[in-house]
């Protein structure tokens, strides 16, 4: 018997409840390893409008069972990623979104417009969390009319499935989330990276180049199972969860409390197979259990 | 320094000199850490290496028989031309060159290896080339100073060891191969934590497009100089 | 050659920079091993003006370098801490701050008035942090007229060192140190524990019985140190860093960021005698530096 | 069920029928293991064990000269009074059963033991008393229930097992003293973690107060039902 594993999300199917996080899969093409029938979908790197170099090296920190990133959006720009990697995208079998970001709400839209229509491009997931970048990004995060206001501008250009993705560095994410949901956003996506700082104690500074870093891995998975289950409750749209998703276990833990699907970043590093992993580990787990599709799982979500 | 070797048939038969293993294993750090590949030995993949770390001490603690997850081999190798071939390495540095002797003999060069380090007891035993020279600081052996000093001339030359002594070797030999060093998140290419700042500006991945460079294309300047390779020579 | 490890905070003369964290040391006369001398002052458990039960089990999960705990701030009240602790306290040779809780600024208030001249307690704690209290507790944390409110009101009954404790789950910890500052703090702690999930994947719902919980250790260290960071640079007022910190490097680290003593938490759950550790560590890293005294060790504090 | 056992003087002399140890060892996890006392020979220290998680299922991978970290011994053990001592254990429940043997005799004592497993493969085979019962779900050995059912009457019962087997105990035995499980973070005293509730209202620690109560002085309805040892029997 063989467990039904497809989910719907914010107006894309998909045929499994696991994608790739935003940032930690490149634009798809770059491992060769991962089985690619466990991949529910895909989202890109971070792009802006125009060209970025990121930031200077150090880029990344180990932490106690996590990691600090400061990659700063480096990226190609929309040109060269609809040149070179959407008709990729287009042959393949499971959706690619990208992850959009700008310094104004009229860059977002601007970008938009630009990527729209484009064939490979299934979806959009608004970034508005990004700690690494000087201009937008985290500000857009934990200002709910900033967010709602970069939303509708993106939702403006679009019909694709519009997802935005939450920071955690909010006294409230159910107030951002429902102030995107009422923009016009088909799901959410929670949580980006935590904000942290390693220092040096060689050079007396931040070892990261750009001073502080993105913290990701399982070392925030209990704070993500908490604000995407907090932004489940407050908002009718779906919700993805993120963060430090490692093994099927984990996964299950935010589907059980209320996430749709889930996004596995950080734990690709670690193997490269980690996403097919939790794919089939999810529905053996379902099948050990009785259930003969992912729909059945039990949920705990007790309305706010 | 010590040498660890680990079953890997795949790698063992694929790896050229340069390319690089990532290695994780239970109860380890979170990320894998990169190691280049020092001896190919049947099915045998031999990496060398120091404790600098948890990682690397860690797998100097490992017993016959533990399991490590050896990823690769990942990365750019060096590039064979020319028919006299001068490897400058320095402290851990050493790793790449036995493969890249091999390698250049089997293209039909030459080897002379110079082989740098603090003191002679940091001086790597296994330095094997058809002329072998040695540089260290303290004059305890061979030439006293830097092995980029101590080298002569030469078309092909291939460097590894700390960032400021392959920024040396970029002033003496701009064509230079150089296998750098940088902090690394996946190995595979797709988090960009590896960023190597490029002359012509802006970045690329140690991991992909690296680790080996040709000595003038890398901003010396922006790369980070307290790696572990610095803290072996 | 000895180093001078004495630091000044907040209206405290501490022998050194490591003090024990609220509910992470009882009233400190639990803990047997604990070579006391290395203690620099200590903060006794959350209490609230009449004693409270608790939250049922259990209270307590692991998670990746770290753990969740929903202790529910349990105590006896002010009366049992005067009568059975306050008198130990008066007879030790390092101070003991009270964590003080309260359900509206005006309790808080009534406890430190009840507590404000009784021997053996130099100071109190505001906790404004506790994520594991149905009133009060997060919501006077992550407002800044709320911070406010109940540092003044503490502030007006006691000429003793207030020190105010701050949460990480705020989008601007700069806004809420300014603005207990300015109420009259003495000092700033940085940071109290984040909040977090765990699902029981054979019962379907949360582990913990409170379902949410504090999170503590190692994994918030980055988070923490760039908190406090964050702090240091808001204000002028000394500031206490707190966070997963297990080693005197991880100590160190806060001390370069710009906090002028740390208190050790979690780590002493591991081991009983981490306080020491920390302080002798500390020690011996500045003499292996050449520094003769704890105010030598260079910071990295840009002003904002 | 397995046995390892540890170099610790001063606890082996020292610890009574009951108490615990908490265990923590490098690249474990973050917070020690709490393990009652099985047996304390000479300088040596035994804990008796079965894979439940990542702590247990690391213990079982020690080998011989590893280091742990030993703390105690903790917590209030059983008292020993009466000439006629009933020992009642479900699965690993048999853990502090061997001491409180040793101890009850030591007493004056006659010893009854009787231990309750799912089926005759998880029987403990060390069962030790002057006369030893066994009861198993399956009936495959000895009485077929519980031990709870199975065992005679008498003034002293010490018993130890799943949460739900002590609440059954504390029916038929109000006053008998019972080892709970809790959860726990510290061992020591300082968390609060381990909270056991009362039948008189509040908590209080299992790692000092207890972990041995008075078998009505729990409210069994509220403690967790699901902890490791409900796990093994
Ligand atoms: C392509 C490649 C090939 C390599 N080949 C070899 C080899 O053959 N042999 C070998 O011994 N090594 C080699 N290295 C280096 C090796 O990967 C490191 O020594 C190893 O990762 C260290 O791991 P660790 O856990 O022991 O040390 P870690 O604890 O990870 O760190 C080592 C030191 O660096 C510090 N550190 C870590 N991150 C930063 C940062 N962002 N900024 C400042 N300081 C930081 C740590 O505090 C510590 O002092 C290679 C590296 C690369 C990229
Ligand atoms: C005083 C005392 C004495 C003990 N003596 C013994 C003994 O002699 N022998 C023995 O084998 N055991 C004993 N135990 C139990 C033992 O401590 C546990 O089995 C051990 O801690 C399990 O650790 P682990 O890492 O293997 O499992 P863990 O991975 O820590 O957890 C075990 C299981 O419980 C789950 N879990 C963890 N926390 C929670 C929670 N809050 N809510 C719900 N589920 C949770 C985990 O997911 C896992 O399935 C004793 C416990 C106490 C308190
Ligand atoms: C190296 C790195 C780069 C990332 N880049 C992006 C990005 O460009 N856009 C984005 O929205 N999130 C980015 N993220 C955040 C991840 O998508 C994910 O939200 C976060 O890492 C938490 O999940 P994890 O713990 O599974 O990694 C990045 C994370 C890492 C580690
Ligand atoms: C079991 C437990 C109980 C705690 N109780 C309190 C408390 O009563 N009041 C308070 O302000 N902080 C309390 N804290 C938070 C700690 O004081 C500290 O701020 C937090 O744990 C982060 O530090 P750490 O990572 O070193 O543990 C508690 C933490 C733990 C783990
Ligand atoms: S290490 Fe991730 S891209 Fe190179
Ligand atoms: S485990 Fe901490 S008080 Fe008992």
């Amino acid at each position: 018997m063989s467990v039904d594993m497809a989910v719907d999300v914010g107006g894309l199917k998909l045929r499994g409840p696991v994608l790739a996080a935003s940032g930690t899969f490149g634009y798809g093409t770059e491992v060769p390893l991962l089985e690619r029938r466990a991949l529910g979908g895909m989202v890109s790197k971070g792009i802006f409008l125009r060209a970025r170099e990121g930031t200077p090296p150090p880029r990344i920190v180990e932490t106690p069972s996590g990691m600090l990133n400061a990659i700063g959006l480096q990226g190609p720009g929309a040109d060269v990623l609809v040149r070179d990697y959407a008709p990729k995208w287009a042959t393949w079998d499971f959706p690619v979104l990208v992850n959009i970001n700008g310094e104004s709400p009229a860059e977002y839209g601007e970008l938009t417009a630009r990527l729209d229509g484009v064939p490979g491009i299934a979806g959009f997931e608004i970034n508005i969390s990004c700690p690494n970048v000087e201009q937008g990004g985290l500000y857009f995060g934990n200002d709910p009319r900033a967010a709602a206001a970069v939303t509708e501008a993106v939702r403006k250009r679009t019909n694709l499935p519009v997802w935005v993705k939450l920071t955690p560095m909010v006294s409230d994410i159910g107030v951002i989330a429902r102030a995107v949901e009422s923009a016009g956003a088909d799901a959410l996506c929670a949580i980006n990276t935590l904000v942290g700082m390693s220092i040096d104690l060689n050079a007396y500074k931040p070892r990261l180049s750009f001073r502080t870093g993105g913290l990701s891995g399982p070392a925030i998975r209990p704070l993500a199972l908490h604000l995407s289950h907090q932004a489940a409750r407050a908002v009718r749209i779906p919700v993805i969860g993120i963060g430090g998703i490692s093994c099927a276990e984990d996964a299950i833990e935010f589907l059980v409390a209320g996430c749709v699907a889930i996004q596995v970043g950080t734990a690709t590093f670690v193997s490269p197979n980690a996403i097919a992993d939790v794919h089939y580990g999810i529905a053996s787990f379902l099948q050990s259990r009785g259930f003969g599709s992912l729909a059945d799982l039990p949920r705990y979500l007790p309305r706010d | 320094m010590f040498v660890i070797g680990m079953r890997a048939p795949e790698i063992a038969t694929s790896v050229r000199a340069g390319q690089f293993v990532n290695l994780g294993w239970e109860q380890g750090p979170l990320l894998r850490r990169p190691f280049s590949v020092y001896r190919a030995d049947g099915d045998q993949v031999e990496v060398v290496l120091k404790a600098v770390g948890v990682g690397t001490s860690q797998l100097l603690g490992m017993r016959i028989g533990d399991r490590i997850s050896c990823l690769g081999p990942l990365g750019r190798g060096f590039e064979m031309t020319g028919s006299r071939a001068l490897l400058i390495s320095g402290g851990l540095g050493v790793a790449p060159m036995l493969l890249a002797a091999r390698d250049a003999r089997a293209a039909g060069a030459q080897v002379t290896w110079v082989h740098g380090a603090r003191t002679a007891a940091d001086l790597c035993a296994e330095a094997d080339g058809d002329d072998v020279l040695w540089a260290t600081e303290d004059g305890s052996r061979g030439f006293r100073g830097t092995a980029v000093a101590a080298a002569p001339d030469a078309e092909l030359v291939l460097a590894c060891g700390p960032n400021r002594m392959l920024a040396a070797v970029a002033e003496r030999w701009p064509n230079a191969q150089v296998a750098v060093e940088t902090y690394m998140g996946c190995g595979t290419g797709v988090c960009l934590g590896c960023a190597v700042p490029l002359m012509r500006g802006g970045y690329d991945r140690a991991c992909k497009e690296g680790p080996v460079y040709r000595a003038v294309d890398v901003e010396w300047a922006a790369l980070p100089a307290h790696l572990p390779y610095a803290a072996t020579a």
